[in-house]
């Protein structure tokens, strides 16, 4: 058994056929396991991008090629033994990933190997990583911004809505509920305190375990005794955004719905359905209404029969940025020199915003010229950008249940 | 007379509606030989289960051994005041060796020492004749003959006071049966106190001094061996049940 | 105060309906085979998608009528040939307990890759019986929800006449009790084993048909229902059908109370506990009869 | 025919020798994990297999060991050697805990109550975020050192020693204590624990030690995954960490000690070769799942049976069959 898997790690790491320079890619992503959904996205993303390049010829006289590797159930032993898999292969010279793990904890193994990553994973957690000693992790580059806006980034627009007559709310009473993950609950904190500070009364909090819930009626009880003018939902997984959906739905207050980044996920739309329309989401990676997102998604549509999600956009992105990068000229095996090249990509549009790297931190920079903070109604199983004005695609309006 | 040691008086155990052993007073003395017989079901093994505590206790009724009493004491204590037993069927720790099954019978011999408890398990298994080429193998792998001479070596151990056999005979052939007849009388001649319980009338009528009849958990009988066979009570409750099958084996 | 009320009562009786279902079923095999069945979770998983397949092929229209039956066919076989390739020839050895944990773990490995390879990673929902939901006083339920609360006695009644009342009833009824006594009197133990699997397998089943109308699938929807259902067969008491279908409608209501008292984030850890505790002072369950250790 | 000590002795020079033949950290890493898993797996096999105890719930002590590795190396600052022992320690105690209410019951029960406590563990790692840091863990943990020397920077080779050396000196602490009267002991009261207790061998207190002794190694084993990795994850606790474990344990053969922790390296071995076929995706889990289902079908020993087997073949035949009572 162990002399097979030798040797086929052997006959993995072999030189590509002489006639025909390899750049090969690794690709992290939890193939099987209960984040799979996200696995396809993340593979299938980058595929697209790589088919796309290679039928245009190659780049640079390379042909891209793909090697995943299954982070299975996301712990450490299995992205351990995927990132292990990967850098002991010798064609492998790139690697990139929507997210591997919850912790983003790989990262120091690939800085050490001196391995140019490409991640789009929860940036708090990277930043905690990185930006303590950024030089350190050279190699090192979040697709995904820093998060910060999330916290004091929404408050104002649905302030400036009712101010602008868009929006009338009752009161100015505000309920937050959330999963306990990172991601998620620094979001909840961090509004909460921006909501408290610009004189909102909160009237329920609560805090779900991370994972599956089939029940927000306890909540949304606690919310019905003293009806809030805006609820807002941080926690991030679709499903649970759909079954909130349609719990509230089922006798609903005159609030507004805020639910963090699921409504953002074609599944979650094509689950709720119409149901959906009126509520409002926001994502600070996520695929905007502009030209480059249509083609993508057209593209990836045929190929693969569904829709584009963020993270099929974000591996087709990055595989771009890395095809433009040995289009430069640079050498692929040069590790060091891709890896700087990465962080010195400027003002490049993509479909998720546009793309310039702090070097204090190796995250995108956010903000509305740069990676936005994008606030999004559904409207008739549609995304409909509100905010950043730039790229907004349409208005706010009245959902559904509220009284006009 | 010799002293009692064993004192049960009023003992019974329900099964939901089903008394098993109901309102048994007996004593055993010291020295003595005590046979205990019963057709299928007659509680038999059952006293010895509560006597013992092994699985259960009793429901009711007062248990001395040595004037100590054992009613509230858990199973392992028991075996260490020296009251010890063997069973009638899963005669061994079937993946250990013939020795150290023995050896488990050290348990009850207090703090000695390593080399002490391998010279005490290598006397009983001589006491109790089982071949020295044979204790390494497997107790699983040996004949029932053999298990049943371990489990009684593990029992002689600890030098108990009392010795508890349920029925020993059963799964042996005629000549095995002799030499475990041999075997008790011998133990007994050295001063070991013996419970045994015995389908095997012969065996029994050979070897103890006092016979006990139980039927329906009530004791029909009990005194002299040869008096208590010809009990009529004794003679219908055999021949209308059991007395047919009484050579199982 | 009043409508906090009634919505504890409808989760509690949505929950405790489903988790009866799900409880039955495993009661049903530790009884007849004395195995627990950690697989029983996916067997729900695996109706919900076997519905979803035949709705898919045959229309959704015709799924209220024969696609039910259906789908609950397939789930017998699947049940029963789960019995027979992973438990069967492991019967009657020393370590079957242990091994049989083993082969079932394995076989919840097996069923929920091969739901992911078959159906793919991605969230799905089979289409509600009946769409939208009723408001009658205080009352606000999902019509979907409300079959679920007025099937699930059905079912279960008609599995209690089933094991009471029928030859094939009584004979799985004999088997739990006692096995070789049922041999002796001539009922076919080890067909009893493949009907009992195969019941089992339906009735989860049927529960991840009826659970997939209101939530989503995924091809781990099943792991979650299990830890509710193993809690509530503690409570019941292992080998008891009728207490475990008692004790899902006291934890469905006691979970439906705790999410409102404590919130969710502590009520499976309050369960877990409180599951202990009944171990602990009572393990034959608050309904099983006083026959612990039966191993 | 095969000389046993030979053959182990072999296998351990083996072992020593191969970081240096195969360069590279990829199957260094490989051999560290299954090392690791390999204590786990075999310190298990002392409570479920030797002793007969249903523990379900041996993955609490390894997760226990990782989070107290990690809490105490990034909020204590205690150094990482230092974890180690204390992990075992804090493993032990866990054990001495959770002994009291499940040696009073027995059989599936005791499964159910091991079962419980470890999803128990999980709730409380996941619930005190500030702490244990939810569910996205703990990162960032120092990993080992020797004055300058880094062992996160030498291609894996000093934690490939580590952990050779540190799960061949459990695994063969537990071959001893498996051998020692207590293991006999422990192995008597599985046997047949009614005669047990009429031998005067208390069960509950045996299987308390065993208990409490098994979850040392298993301690050990957390403490140096969550320094090997740099990082404390929720997964540990998860069920198909149980599930990996266990295969290892019934493939290798129960009771055996050593089979379950050459399983362990075996299984790693597999399950990684699997992955050189990404178009496998989820149908490779399903082939583990076949393949362990036929072990447990056809080699009802695992693998210890199989090489007890082998290397008594010629011991056998030499004429030890038993006499049977006619």
């Amino acid at each position: 058994m162990l002399t097979m898997a030798l040797s086929s790690a052997a006959l993995a790491a072999m030189p590509a056929l002489a006639q025909e320079k390899i750049a090969r890619i690794g690709i992290l992503a939890p193939i099987s396991g209960g984040a799979a959904a996200d696995g396809q996205d993340t593979q299938q993303g980058a595929t697209l991008a790589v088919e796309e390049i290679n039928a245009a010829g190659g780049v640079n006289g390379y042909k891209l090629e793909i090697a995943v590797a299954d982070t299975r159930d996301l712990g450490p032993a299995a992205v351990t033994s995927a990132v292990e898999r990967l850098l002991s292969d010798e064609g492998v010279n790139m690697v990139m990933t929507g997210y591997a793990s919850a912790s983003n904890f790989e990262i120091e193994a690939m800085a050490e190997a001196g391995m140019p990553y490409f991640l789009a994973g929860n940036s708090a957690q990277t930043a905690e990583i990185v930006a303590e000693a950024p030089d350190d992790f050279p190699t090192i580059w979040s697709f995904a911004p820093s998060y910060d806006l999330y916290e004091t980034g929404i408050m104002p627009v649905i302030e400036r809505w009712q101010s602008e007559k868009k929006l009338t709310l009752a009161n100015k009473k505000i309920a937050f509920i959330t999963s306990d993950n990172p991601y998620s609950k620094s979001i909840y904190e961090g509004m909460m305190e921006d909501a408290k500070a610009r004189g909102w009364e909160i009237t329920a909090t609560e805090v779900v375990p991370f994972g599956e819930i089939n029940d927000w009626r306890a909540f949304l009880s606690k919310t019905r005794q003293d009806p809030p003018a805006v609820i807002v939902n941080t926690d991030y997984l679709p499903g649970n955004a759909a079954t909130f959906t349609s719990q509230f739905l089922e006798n609903p207050t005159q609030s507004l719905v805020f639910i963090q980044y699921a409504p953002t996920v074609p599944e979650y739309l094509e689950l709720t359905k119409e149901k959906a329309t009126g509520i409002i989401t926001s994502t600070m990676v996520g695929v905007l209404p502009n030209e480059r997102a249509a083609a993508t998604n057209k593209a990836y549509k045929a190929r693969y029969g569904i829709d584009a999600s963020t993270y099929a956009q974000a591996l087709y992105e990055m595989v771009y940025i890395y095809r433009d990068i040995l289009a430069a000229g640079v050498d692929p095996t040069d590790r060091l020199a891709v890896a700087k090249a990465i962080g010195e990509v400027k003002d490049r549009v993509t479909a998720l915003g546009i793309v310039s790297f702090d070097p204090k931190t190796h995250l995108t920079v956010a903000g509305d010229d740069f990676m936005p903070l994008q606030i999004f109604q559904v409207w008739d199983g549609k995304r409909v950008l509100l905010s950043p004005a730039r790229w907004a695609d349409g208005e706010l309006q009245t959902a559904p249940w509220l009284k006009k | 007379m010799a002293a009692i040691l064993l004192d049960v008086g009023h003992v019974t155990k329900r099964f939901g509606a089903f008394v098993a052993v109901n309102d048994v007073t007996f004593d055993v003395r010291e020295g003595e030989v005590l046979g205990i017989a019963g057709p299928n079901g007659s509680g038999k093994s059952t006293l010895f289960n509560i006597l013992t505590g092994i699985p259960f206790g009793r429901d009711a009724g007062e248990i001395h051994f040595r004037g100590q009493s054992v009613g509230r004491l858990k199973p392992f204590e028991i075996a260490r005041l020296g009251l010890v037993r063997t069973f009638q069927k899963d005669s061994d720790f079937k993946t250990l060796s013939a020795f150290e099954n023995v050896m488990m019978g050290t348990w009850c011999c207090g703090p000695i020492s390593a080399s002490q408890k391998r010279d005490l398990a290598s006397a009983a298994l001589d006491k109790v004749g089982f071949a020295l080429e044979r204790i390494h193998l497997t107790a699983g792998d040996l004949s029932v003959f053999d298990r049943k001479r371990l489990m009684i070596a593990s029992a002689l151990v600890s030098s108990p006071h009392l010795l508890m056999l349920d029925e020993p005979a059963s799964g042996l052939t005629k000549p095995e049966i002799d030499a475990l007849r041999d075997l008790l009388l011998e133990l007994n001649a050295s001063g070991l106190t013996i419970v045994v319980i015995e389908h095997v009338l012969p065996l029994l009528m050979a070897v103890a001094q006092r016979l006990i009849v139980l039927n329906e958990g009530r004791i029909l009988s009990q005194g002299d061996p040869q008096a208590v066979v010809r009990d009529e009570r004794v003679i219908s409750a055999y021949l209308g049940g059991q007395a047919s099958h009484a050579h199982a084996s | 105060m009043a409508d906090i009320i009634v919505s504890i009562l409808v989760s509690g009786l949505v929950l405790g309906s489903l988790y009866a279902l799900m409880a039955s079923g495993l009661s049903m095999v530790w009884t007849t085979l004395g195995i627990f069945n950690f697989a029983h979770g996916v067997s729900m998983t695996v109706g919900a998608y076997v519905a979803y397949e035949i709705a898919q092929r045959l229309g959704p229209d015709l799924w209220v009528g024969y696609s039910i039956l259906l789908a609950l066919v397939v789930m017998a076989a699947v049940g029963a040939a789960f019995e027979y390739l992973l438990i069967r020839p492991f019967y009657g050895r020393d370590d079957m307990v242990l091994v049989t944990i083993m082969t079932t773990l394995a076989g919840l490995t097996f069923l929920e890759n091969g739901v992911l390879t078959i159906w793919g990673p991605r969230l799905k929902q089979l289409e509600p019986l009946i769409p939208g939901n009723i408001s009658y006083g205080l009352v606000n339920i999902s019509r979907q929800e409300l079959i679920i609360v007025l099937v699930a006695p059905v079912i279960l009644l008609a599995l209690f006449l089933v094991l009471n009342h029928t030859q094939i009833g009584r004979a799985i009824r004999a088997v739990g009790q006692n096995q070789k006594s049922a041999q002796l009197i001539g009922i076919p133990v080890t067909r009893m084993f493949l009907v009992s699997f195969g019941l089992a397998a339906a009735l989860a089943g049927l529960a991840g048909m009826l659970l997939a109308g209101v939530r989503l699938m995924t091809p781990t929807m099943g792991a979650d229902p299990l830890m509710k259902a193993l809690i509530v067969v503690i409570f019941g008491g292992l080998g008891s059908i009728g207490g475990s279908i008692g004790a899902a409608y006291v934890i469905g209501f006691l979970e439906a109370i705790l999410i409102f008292t404590v919130g969710i984030y502590w009520t499976p850890s309050m369960l877990f506990l409180l599951m202990v505790l009944v171990l602990l002072f009572r393990p034959q369950g608050l309904f099983g009869a006083k026959n612990p250790s039966s191993l | 025919m095969i000389n046993r000590p030979l053959a182990i002795a072999a296998a351990l020079l083996l072992l020593l020798l191969l970081p240096l033949v195969l360069q590279g950290p990829y199957i260094r890493h490989l051999f560290i994990l299954a090392f690791l898993f390999a204590i786990v797996a075999a310190s298990w096999d002392l409570t479920l297999g030797l002793t007969g105890l249903f523990n379900f719930g041996h993955i609490a002590f390894f997760g226990l060991g990782v989070y107290t590795a990690g809490i105490l190396t990034t909020q204590a600052g205690v150094d990482p050697w230092l974890v180690i022992p204390i992990a075992g320690i804090v493993a032990a105690l866990a054990a001495f805990v959770v002994a009291a209410p499940t040696l009073r019951l027995r059989g599936i029960y005791v499964v159910l109550v091991t079962f419980a406590f470890s999803q128990l563990c999980l709730q409380v790692v996941m619930s005190q975020g500030d702490l244990t840091g939810g569910a996205g863990g703990i990162v960032r943990v120092p990993s080992l050192r020797i004055s300058d020397y880094n062992f996160a920077r030498d291609q894996r080779l000093g934690y490939y020693y580590v952990s050779l050396v540190l799960s061949l000196a459990c695994i063969a602490a537990l071959v001893a204590i498996a051998r020692s009267p207590l293991g006999k002991t422990a192995r008597a009261v599985r046997d047949n624990p009614e005669y047990a207790a009429a031998r005067g061998i208390d069960q509950m207190r045996i299987r308390l030690t065993m208990l409490v002794i098994s979850a040392i190694p298993t301690g050990i084993a957390g403490a140096l995954y969550c320094i090997y990795f740099r990082v404390a994850a929720p997964e540990v606790f998860s069920f198909s960490t149980s599930t990996l474990i266990l295969t290892m344990l019934l493939v290798g053969g129960a009771g055996s000690i050593v089979g379950p922790a050459v399983a362990a390296v075996g299984i790693v071995m597999i399950s990684e070769y699997l992955e050189q076929f990404p178009d496998l995706k989820a149908t490779k889990h399903m082939l583990l799942a076949v393949g362990i289902i036929l072990v447990l079908r056809f080699f009802p020993g695992g693998l210890a049976q199989i090489s007890a087997n082998l290397f008594a073949r010629s011991a056998k035949t030499v004429g030890a069959t038993p006499e049977r009572a006619p």
